[in-house]
């Protein structure tokens, strides 16, 4: 009771100086450090340039990239998930039904914590839980056909601005440290962190490509990449990551990958949506 | 029924500025699949952009060219309104085309 | 023939591997006699034919070749010739790559990257009246010399660029 | 940073500890080194921290069991094991540890 006590004081913003390092969980103080941090860093990226990662730092590349963007390849993934949008499913309703502003414009709402369930709700998984309420089966995380629906539904967005919250729920709070604390840990043969590539080496190369800053990193997700070829998923994102530092990947949706995605974009809250991004 | 081409022409001053998108693999026949096999050549050969009974533009391409390749020139002579025909054969013998309107 | 068939090898497209687009194609050409009849508003009669398609300079394996088989000249160096190019490619699958040139009576652009498998990447006859000038996007395998070559008055113009690469295009 | 050195130190250690396992190794030998890479590997995958490449040498054990080839097979076992260990030292050092490079 006390620690919830704590918890929710450290939510409101209104704990003093915790006394254990256990209970000093704030958010709000987070994202501020967090925020000051790359701004300092980076003072010549205008603060809503961050969520065009590698681009918003290297003029070579960002030349390339608004090239290739005028006319972008991941064009017929927004067509195709355009056209699945719209496309009733086999008892009538569509995935307007499911979602607040009929699913338009509201990727900078998600994810969000069910206070029902108790866990964090990306919009990929709200856009599954819509398909099993209306009997169709499940898209697979890391495809195309989830990547193409999130893509459209991330473009009707663009511009609006991450409002990332937490609610007043000791588990909303538990879910945030979890994600937070992913995003820090070192894990992997390479024995590399989240934030050892995009907090302390964001904005350096690794062979051409530049490391995006964790900051506004999740406001381009999905993203085609031209390594793959195609439209990648964030979880196709996330496991890409843990493969690469050579830890076995999490599952796609996993709970700590929810977390993550739930602080990260809890980070770049009032940051706009520029989903789906296009990157190397 | 989605198209495999997507045009933006848009006419301004006399010229008129084209830029197409192509979906197609371009697959080099120098990729392997999961697999380890050698995914064989597949590619367009040849797009055309006809305007007016005329053929504007002509590209001839090798297995160099990108995925969902992208193709952008300019030309004179057409109107706001005036329709811009687009067709592509690949190495298989594939084809598709598409009518666009200048802009 | 023409028109035919790519309608139907397009649904789902995106949502489709390499070997899955290729089954489509080679599935949607033996479909193809069936669906002339049925092609939408906006698919026209024309088509594109590779008549005039140059093989022999596609297949040559060497730069000097394949310019000799296209153009049957040696290029000389020109400043009138502009090649925009990065000087390092993000990723060597999609490097965009363009060419413009103010020189009179242009008949025709060339692409070459120097170090692919067949260094003739592209190759653009421009009819009068329209512009010599051409944007696109190219696979590199590698580091390479990037070649324009613009045709003008029976001469071969060329400018040339290097451009890194270190994530291949054309690899797995 | 001096715990990364130790964990690095204990990684190279225990890598070391192979060689001199030298002398030809029969079936038993495979199982017993698998079953104990196995055993670790677990522990790794319950504090969600497993490696890839402790996956890969697991699976090269397997097979060059499969051949009959023992000695290669107890030696990927063994490095299994070794990866695994490592894997779970990092986890338990990182449970405490990451709060240090939060952004403050």
């Amino acid at each position: 009771m006390h620690r919830a006590i704590l918890l929710v004081l450290a939510l409101l913003g209104l704990a003093a100086q915790p006394v254990f390092a256990a209970e000093s969980v704030n958010p709000q103080a987070d994202f501020k450090a967090f925020r000051n941090y790359f701004t300092k860093r980076f003072p010549n990226v205008p603060l809503n340039d961050f969520v065009n990662g590698p681009y918003s730092m290297n003029a070579d590349l960002r030349k390339q990239w608004v090239e290739i963007d005028a006319f972008p390849p991941y064009q017929f993934a927004l067509d195709k998930g355009k056209e699945m949008f719209e496309t009733p499913f086999k008892n009538g309703k569509t995935y307007a039904d499911c979602f607040p502003n009929k699913g338009i414009g509201i990727r900078q709402n998600y994810p969000y914590f069910d206070t029902k369930s108790g866990e964090v709700i990306t919009l990929d998984v709200a856009l599954n839980q819509c398909r099993q309420a209306n009997g169709e089966a499940p898209y697979d995380y890391t495809k195309d056909d989830m990547a193409a629906l999130t893509a459209y539904m991330a473009f009707t967005s663009r511009g609006k601005l991450f409002d990332i919250k937490i609610p007043d729920d000791p588990r909303a709070l538990a879910a945030y440290r979890k994600g937070e604390e992913y995003f820090y840990t070192r894990r992997g043969q390479l024995n590399f962190s989240c934030a050892s590539c995009h907090v302390q080496s964001a904005g350096n190369h690794i062979r051409t490509e530049v490391l995006a800053p964790a900051l506004g990193l999740v406001a381009a997700l999905p993203i085609y990449r031209s390594e793959w070829g195609g439209m990648g998923t964030t979880s196709r994102r996330f496991i890409t990551c843990n493969s690469q530092v050579r830890a076995v990947p999490l599952k796609a949706e996993d709970e700590l990958y929810r977390d993550v995605e739930y602080y990260l974009s809890y980070m770049s809250n009032g940051l706009p949506i520029s989903g789906p991004g296009a990157r190397p | 029924m989605a198209s495999t081409i997507r045009v933006r022409a848009v006419a301004s001053g006399g010229n008129t500025e084209v830029q197409a998108l192509v979906q197609h693999p371009m697959d080099s026949g120098f990729v392997k699949n999961a697999q380890g096999q050698l995914i064989p050549p597949h590619y367009i050969q040849v797009v055309e952009f006809e305007h007016g009974g005329k053929v504007v533009f002509t590209a001839n391409w090798g297995p160099a060219i990108s995925k969902d390749p992208y193709i952008k020139f300019s030309f004179k002579g057409a109107q706001k309104g005036d329709d811009l025909t687009i067709s592509w054969i690949d190495n298989k013998g594939a084809m598709d085309s598409f009518v666009g309107k200048i802009q | 023939m023409n028109n035919k068939n790519a309608s139907q090898h397009e649904r789902g497209r995106a949502g489709q591997t390499r070997r899955a687009v290729m089954q489509a194609a080679v599935a949607s050409m033996l479909a193809g006699a069936a669906l002339a009849g049925a092609a939408p508003l906006n698919r026209a009669r024309a088509s594109a034919s590779t008549a005039k398609w140059p093989k022999e300079a596609f297949s040559q394996k060497n730069e000097a070749d394949a310019i000799k088989a296209l153009f049957g000249k040696t290029p000389e160096v020109s400043d009138k010739v502009n090649l925009d190019a990065p000087e390092i490619a993000e990723n060597g699958a999609v490097v965009p790559i363009s060419v413009n040139t103010t020189l009179p009576n242009v008949t025709s652009i060339a692409i070459v990257v120097s170090e692919n498998p067949f260094p003739l990447a592209a190759y653009y006859p421009i009819p009068s009246g329209t512009s010599p000038m051409v944007a696109n996007r190219l696979k590199m395998a590698k580091t390479s010399k990037v070649v324009a070559l613009v045709a003008s008055a029976d001469k071969v113009f060329s400018a040339s660029k290097e451009v890194k690469v270190t994530v291949g295009g054309c690899g797995g | 940073m001096r715990r990364h050195a130790v964990l690095g130190l204990a990684l190279v250690a225990s890598i070391a500890g192979l060689t001199t396992a030298a002398a030809a190794a029969s079936a038993d030998d495979f199982k017993a080194a698998y079953t104990k890479a196995e055993a670790a590997e677990k522990q790794a995958a319950a504090l969600k921290n497993q490696w890839t490449t402790t996956e890969a040498e697991l699976k090269a054990a397997q097979a060059a069991a499969k051949s009959g080839n023992y000695d290669e097979a107890a030696k990927r076992a063994q490095q299994a094991e070794a990866l695994a260990d490592a894997s779970i030292a990092q986890a338990k050092e990182q449970a405490t540890a990451w709060t240090q490079a939060i952004i403050h």
